[in-house]
């Protein structure tokens, strides 16, 4: 099998603590948005579903993004609750 | 300029830092969030503070860099802590020097609004009641929205 | 809450006192007006504060208490020097806390907008070229006027 | 002589160093305004003239107040330039 764009995706928070997982690696050829990724993880796993939807922030690379980002090849890519700190 | 720690800050060692051979400025603004007891109608015995290593320190680096941009300052200073506070404890320190106060304080408010809806932390608190992530408040979110 | 003194403040003790036993609030500002070394296109040497004795601490005390009626507030401290003072030189101190943010940094510009333009202070300054009274400053009129 | 409504009137920073003196006392039948002390004054010594006018403000018994403001009776009244204190 070939390996295309690899991505590495980090959840945080109460995310985190949904998907069980602070971090997985995935090989998705045809994901170039952010909201096809989300949409990728859902067909993978619905348990995603309720970890994705709803307000869920992004960053690629750590810089925040929103759904229509193109996800470069190596990425990373983190999910995450709308922040609160300070 | 920019620190994440578990230590706390001392805030006289920051404000000397923030003045010393500093003769230009003549306004100094700091801010500085604590642990209160109560939160969203629940007691509040400690909180966690999460955050996303990689993310943080550019986060807050952008924000500096961004409100440094937006107005004429001397100096600035932001610390944030994470791991384990209690009650009462510092949590953030925002200090900003100008030559006259209308930049400092618009310019530590600015820190404060970016920092509390783009900079990658989370809370969890332990109340009475057990544990808790706290919610994010839309007034931050139209703070934020003022800039 | 107020003072009007020859005498230096100490930031570390007035921030201690601010925060001592206030589990409630959550947010401390503080502004700290220092003598800069430059005003108005001259160098300062050093600067005399002249005041109205019998009106000063009236005309603070009314300025924090308009802050509190406006704004929930927990303490607020208000400082202000007279006398003989040098470059880089503590002159006024306001420090205010709050449970969110928003009302500590809201409070403390609308004391200061309130002192710069109706506390009867007056500054002489002492630069190379002689002895100057300063000029009041439009932009602190126009502070004011958002409030 | 009948002493009418007296007034001590005060001034501070350059206007203090204008008239040369930081304390007055007036005796002032007619007086009831703080713009009619003004011109009394102007009235009693032209040299208040430049003293008076212009941006001055006025405190009545430490208060700040503007012309039309009344003064009572054994009032302090206090002239000074816009203030630069903070």
């Amino acid at each position: 099998m070939e390996i295309g764009n690899v991505i590495k995706v980090l959840f945080f928070a109460s995310l985190r603590e949904k998907v069980g997982c602070d971090s997985m690696i995935f090989s998705l050829d045809d994901v170039t948005t952010v909201a096809e990724l989300k949409k990728a993880l859902i067909k993978y796993d619905p348990q995603f579903i309720p970890v994705l939807e709803g307000k869920v922030l992004s960053a690629v690379n750590q810089e925040l993004v929103n759904d229509n980002f193109k996800i470069p090849d190596d990425a990373e890519v983190a999910f995450f609750p709308p922040v609160t700190g300070g | 300029m920019i620190r994440v720690t578990e230590d706390d800050f001392n805030v006289a060692d920051e404000y000397r830092a923030l003045i010393n051979d500093n003769g230009k400025d003549g306004a100094v603004v700091f801010f500085v969030g604590l642990v209160r007891d109560m939160n969203q109608g629940s007691k509040i015995l400690n909180l966690q503070l999460e955050h996303y290593p990689a993310m943080t320190e550019k986060a807050l680096q952008r924000i500096v860099e961004q409100a440094k941009s937006r107005w004429q300052l001397g100096r600035v200073k932001l610390i944030h802590r994470i791991g384990s506070l209690s009650i009462n404890d510092q949590i953030v320190f925002v200090g900003v020097t100008s030559q006259h106060r209308e930049a400092s304080f618009q310019a530590a408010q600015f820190i404060m609004d970016y920092l509390k809806t783009e900079a990658p932390f989370w809370k969890k608190e332990r109340t009475p009641e057990g544990e808790r992530w706290v919610d994010a408040n839309d007034k931050d979110t139209e703070a934020k929205s003022r800039w």
